[in-house]
């Protein structure tokens, strides 16, 4: 199986997620150039974290109109698998693969650390390999991950089943809903209404090694394995 | 074709939680100015360009807003001035 | 007359720019003595642009005037070094045909103006510096000081700087992964932001700047150049006073996305092949890239400034030779392969333009179009800098402190409980978790951080290997302050300390010289001193210095900073199994003291917090012994033996035990300590004392681990055993115990920062 | 006492560059406004406070945008709007 990782200019874990795909997971992957119109034939398309275009203006704005970014959709809209991560995350939203948008953090601060992610569903083709409810410990990384949409669009979301992870509470408190950037819902991952685009503002891809800390975002990338080759 | 100077307002919509309007207010607090009641922060964008005429720089402009500038889900937009250069 | 003479003398003021007067002349910083030699040098009258570009390669920032003598007497080889000082980074062999290049730069007077933007622009110089070398940067540190956070205006350095720090290396992608932050009045107003930046590459990609090869192009690359910072590098080396405040507009803006392009651009020209060297246009700008490279390589180059992209119209050569626009480069390209470099650069959205040409005959000459507006013989521009050695002499008030007998202190009437000397350190600022600044900083992009900031060194693993690099910035300006030669032996040692604490054996060191105004005798004397004792301890410890930066003039109206000579160790770990860390994590452990307390109590943070005093002598610092010490816990950690190990710095055996068990917030573990075996000490002394040479280890084998100690005549004791997750902290002594519950201590450790830090402070908001 | 709403306009000083506004520019370039000539990225505020009269309203928004609201070093502002409420 291949994974495109697109390259945006700016965007720096293009190429983590490369390794996660290659060392850890074993399968093939290839980077796309933002400048192309050229998907090489890949199954899934990775839309990685980073700085396209510096986040000037609004993080994910100005990449979402990247030549590649206009096969991405094509390929979306088609129902090809979107693993978008952080700065893709962003991105997704903007170009409306998914709704919602990310703001500034709340704490108007970047932070980073490890947060506790709970899986909401394992009914989806990112998550089929988890235990529904398993807790998983996965880096942030951001300045604006505050997820923000309209109350209609968050009951919908969480009526449809497509609020993939929610933030768990802060050191400490066990269970209780906490968000590390402000997001509504403490919602820190989504799914498209069709599937296949899965938005997170986590890094798996900096969770597949248990020398840095933890593996549990291995299984998004195994779970992704066992729909597309099933 | 004649040379325009446009500035444009872009502002957290109406019930859109505002961190930065909020912390400025509290530091403005802290400062002294006991009298602010309420902040937001938007952003100010200045676009020079070229257009036939002043209705014509204002739709680009616009369209401008409406393709990237402004995100639909959580901003308004606002032409704030229109100046020939 | 030759016809050399005869050509340097064609150069005529250029019409527009200023007369040179004398009163130009002092504002350009040269001395009467310097303006004779530029004289002596032109065998005429400097142009303006000529004094203007004289001015900045003259001025302390590139020419290291005061320092180079001191400079020279510090150790630079060893086998492993592929590169020492004298290029944009050191470069050491880790083996594989791998190598690292790393470097740290100082900007503290940009900082101190606009901190947000002085800081980030810190971060882009360095990293800069670091990948014109062929490296691809995998890590950066920061080493930070401010005056007292009661002050809303260091809250607002403190706040603004970190955020800087933060937001460029974040946005390049580039974790920072350990530093240092401290807090000290003397620090008031003139804050060190010290930058250092580690890059991995194939020692076969290695490239210097080095212009060569007659004919070759001169290209600049990167943003276009601006009117900003026009002298920066002299304004580094003036004391800050109210006259810098006016002189803000020279503060540059930095541009993370355009740095990340740059990046990428410059390691892909560089394995193109296509060009003979490469350099950071950082400090005076054109001129002094252009100027070092051409000296380097012993070649003329000519440069015409009409050529150079410019952001904006109008500007003149004085203007364009002395910019500091941030995010450009300097290259040497190979004649003919100018395409090339145009197309790379053209794939990452970035311009290219010719701007130049080495030449045979030997000088350096700028041009305006076809008109000379600038002109110098061969390589004096750069060489013919004179170097001074000022009169030394120690302060008479160094000497008085450090000569008071703080023994003698009495006691507060509550330190009869420890427990509250000891809460009352852990929340000091100094001793403090960072966490409020770290939690900013992109940690763990790249996905090799093993172990980042919180713990003792930074661990990075190198991707394709069983290694990694342990990593760490430290200096106690208190300690050099009180006594320089002391305090930058310690800094050198505390540093290895903290990197043999990860596993890491000891490597190079880059470092960074904050001073005060090195013609005041006391000054100078601070800067030979800590010299010589920074060279002793790198000898003693093996290893070499590879660069560094050296800053002065670090002054506010009421006097120098304290003298803070900045240490950047990089060590290697042989294995990956190797890596170690600072918390203990394992219960029923034996907890083992390597190394010895003592009485002494001079110079500690439980003075300055406690007492409110900076006196008495610090910590002896015995070279031998800390080599040892390292051999010693260096093969216990190669055995297999040790489950932690902490160093003991700041605060003293009690601090470092108490931060075993609550520094890391996921395991916190009790411990059940007895040093009442030390009983001649005296209490304070033995918990608080800051004595050298100790690393606090957890084991289970705790008798192979003290017979290694013993091979290596490093004193080894048992002192304790680690408890369970919700036990207290139990430190016992011949005259009472400490106990204390876990959340009390992880309150005071983890909250303290942030919570001085939540009110809100003007700035970037 | 009354209140008013002041509008202040935040932006980077002539000269310093302005990586946001630049990097908008040849975004719009490359969306098909290729008659932009220059785009300057700042910030728009909004300010509610009480104050005495227009005169007072106006003297303490300065100074809140002195000591707080723009950076000195790196950015101009000016009074956009003031306007009873
Ligand atoms: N400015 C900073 N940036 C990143 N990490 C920091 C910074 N300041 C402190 N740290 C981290 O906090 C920990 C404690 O630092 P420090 O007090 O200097 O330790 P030590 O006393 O062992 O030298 C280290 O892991 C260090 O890397
Ligand atoms: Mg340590």
């Amino acid at each position: 199986m291949k994974f495109g990782i697109v390259t945006f200019p700016g965007s720096n874990c293009d190429y983590d997620a490369y390794q996660a795909v290659v060392e850890k997971l074993g399968e093939d992957a290839t980077f796309l150039w933002h400048k192309d119109h050229d998907l090489h034939e890949s199954d899934v398309i990775v839309l990685p974290g980073g700085f396209s275009y510096g986040d000037y203006l609004r993080a994910g704005a100005i990449a979402r109109f990247s030549p590649v970014m206009q096969d991405v959709i094509g390929f979306a809209k088609r129902g090809g698998p979107v693993l978008a991560i952080c700065n893709g995350f962003q991105i997704a939203c903007e170009a409306g693969l998914l709704p919602g948008a990310l703001l500034r953090n709340t704490s108007l601060k970047f932070v980073c650390e490890t947060v506790r992610l709970r899986i909401e569903t394992t009914d989806t083709m990112f998550t089929n390999r988890y235990e529904r409810g398993a807790v998983l410990r996965v880096p942030i990384a951001h300045g604006d991950g505050r997820y923000t949409a309209d109350d209609a669009t968050l009951d919908k979301l969480e009526g449809e089943g497509r609020v993939v992870f929610r933030y768990l509470g802060g050191p400490g408190d066990a269970d209780e809903w906490w968000s590390p950037n402000g997001s509504m819902r403490s919602i820190a991952g989504i799914v498209n209404d069709a599937g296949n685009v899965l938005g997170m503002m986590p890094h798996p891809e900096r969770a597949v090694d248990p020398l840095l800390g933890s593996e549990d975002g291995l299984g998004i990338f195994e779970s992704m394995l066992a729909r597309v080759t099933a | 074709m004649s040379r325009y100077r446009i500035a444009v307002h872009i502002v957290p919509r109406r019930g859109i939680l505002d961190p930065q309007g909020k912390t400025v207010a509290d530091a403005l607090h802290t400062l002294g100015f006991g009298s602010v009641r309420d902040v937001h922060v938007g952003r100010h964008i200045v676009v020079d360009l070229e257009a036939r005429d002043q209705k014509a720089a204002e739709q680009s402009t616009r369209d401008m807003c409406e393709r990237l500038l402004a995100n639909p889900v959580t901003e308004d937009f606002e032409i704030a001035s229109v100046e020939a250069t | 007359m030759t016809q050399r003479q005869q050509q340097l003398n064609a150069v005529t003021p250029r019409s527009g720019d200023p007369a040179i007067t004398p009163a130009l002349i002092a504002e350009h910083g040269l001395t009467n003595d310097e303006y004779q030699r530029l004289l002596d040098m032109l065998g005429r009258e400097p142009t303006f642009t000529e004094l203007g570009i004289v001015s900045a390669l003259w001025s302390e920032h590139c020419s290291y005037k005061h320092s180079r003598p001191l400079l020279k007497t510090l150790p630079t080889k060893a086998p492993f070094v592929l590169q020492g000082p004298g290029e944009n980074a050191g470069v050491i062999s880790i083996g594989d045909g791998l190598a690292v290049a790393f470097k740290i730069e100082s900007h503290n007077h940009p900082s101190a103006v606009e901190p947000y933007q002085g800081a980030a622009t810190g971060v882009g110089g360095i990293l800069r510096d670091v990948f014109t070398m062929g490296a691809r940067p995998i890590a950066m540190l920061n080493s930070l000081r401010f005056g007292s956070l009661d002050s809303p205006r260091v809250r607002y350095l403190f706040a603004g700087v970190v955020k800087g720090i933060g937001d460029y290396g974040n946005c390049v992608g580039i974790p920072t992964v350990a530093g240092e932050v401290a807090f000290d009045p003397a620090y008031e107003g003139n804050p060190i932001v010290n930058a250092m930046c580690v890059g991995l590459l194939h020692e076969d990609e290695l490239i210097r700047a080095v212009a060569e090869g007659v004919g070759n192009p001169i290209i600049a690359v990167g943003a276009r150049t601006g009117r900003d910072g026009i002298h920066g590098a002299s304004f580094a080396s003036e004391d800050l006073s109210a006259q810098s405040e006016a002189k803000r507009p020279r503060v540059q803006v930095g541009d993370p996305f355009t740095e990340k392009l740059l990046l990428e651009a410059s390691l892909e020209l560089i394995r193109s092949g296509a060009i003979v060297a490469i350099q950071d246009m950082g400090a005076a700008g054109l001129t002094s890239s252009s100027a070092e490279m051409a000296a380097r390589g012993d070649v003329g180059v000519t440069i015409d400034t009409t050529r150079v992209p410019v952001r904006e119209e109008g500007m003149t050569p004085y203007e364009i030779l002395l910019s500091e626009s941030q995010e450009r480069m300097l290259v040497v390209a190979k004649r003919g392969r100018e395409d090339e470099v145009a197309s790379i650069l053209a794939k990452w959205d970035l311009t290219a333009a010719v701007i130049g040409e080495v030449i045979a005959e030997p000088v350096y000459r700028v041009t305006e179009g076809d008109r000379v507006v600038a002109e110098f013989p061969g390589i004096r521009l750069v060489t013919d800098c004179p170097t001074y050695t000022p009169d030394a002499r120690e302060s008479d008030e160094a000497v008085r402190l450090r000569s008071q007998n703080v023994n003698a202190i009495a006691e507060r009437p509550e330190e009869r409980d420890p427990a509250w000397t000891l809460e009352q350190l852990l929340s000091s600022p100094n001793i403090a978790a960072k966490t409020w600044v770290h939690r900013q900083y992109d940690t763990t992009v790249r996905t090799n951080t093993v172990i980042g900031p919180g713990g003792d060194a930074a661990v990075v693993r190198v991707r394709g290997t069983h290694r990694a690099l342990a990593l760490k910035t430290d200096c106690n300006g208190r300690y050099v302050y009180l006594d320089p030669r002391i305090g930058a032996q310690i800094a050198v040692c505390e540093a290895a300390r903290n990197v043999a604490c990860t596993g890491g054996r000891p490597m190079a060191i880059t470092n960074n010289l904050n001073f005060g105004n090195p013609r005041r005798p006391e000054v100078y004397f601070q800067l030979r001193e800590a010299t010589r004792g920074m060279a002793e301890a790198c000898n003693a410890l093996g290893t070499p210095v590879t660069g560094g930066n050296v800053s002065l003039y670090n002054e506010n109206p009421s006097g120098a900073v304290y003298p803070t000579p900045v240490i950047g160790m990089v060590g290697l770990i042989e294995s990956l199994d190797h890596i170690t860390r600072a918390h203990f994590e394992t219960e029923g452990d034996s907890i083992v003291l390597l190394g010895e307390p003592t009485s002494e109590l001079g110079a500690s943070e439980y003075l300055a917090r406690i007492h409110g005093v900076v006196g008495g002598a610090p910590p002896a610092c015995d070279l031998d012994a800390e080599r040892a010490l390292i051999d010693a816990l260096l093969e216990a950690i190669q055995g297999g033996l040790i489950h932690s190990a902490h160093d003991c710095s700041d605060g003293g055996l009690a601090v470092a035990l108490a931060e075993c068990c609550v520094m890391n917030r996921e395991v916190q573990l009790g411990a059940r300590i007895d040093l009442s075996h030390w009983r001649e000490i005296p209490t304070r002394a033995l918990l608080f004392g800051e004595a050298q040479g100790r690393v606090v280890v957890s084991t289970s084998m705790p008798d192979t681990v003290a017979t290694i100690a013993r091979k290596h005549r490093v004193p080894a004791r048992v002192i304790g055993s680690v408890g369970a997750v919700g036990d207290p902290v139990q430190i016992t002594t011949s005259s009472g115990r400490i106990n204390t519950p876990l959340a009390t201590l992880d309150e005071a450790y983890h909250e303290t920062i942030s919570r001085i830090m939540s009110t809100p402070v003007a700035g970037n908001i």
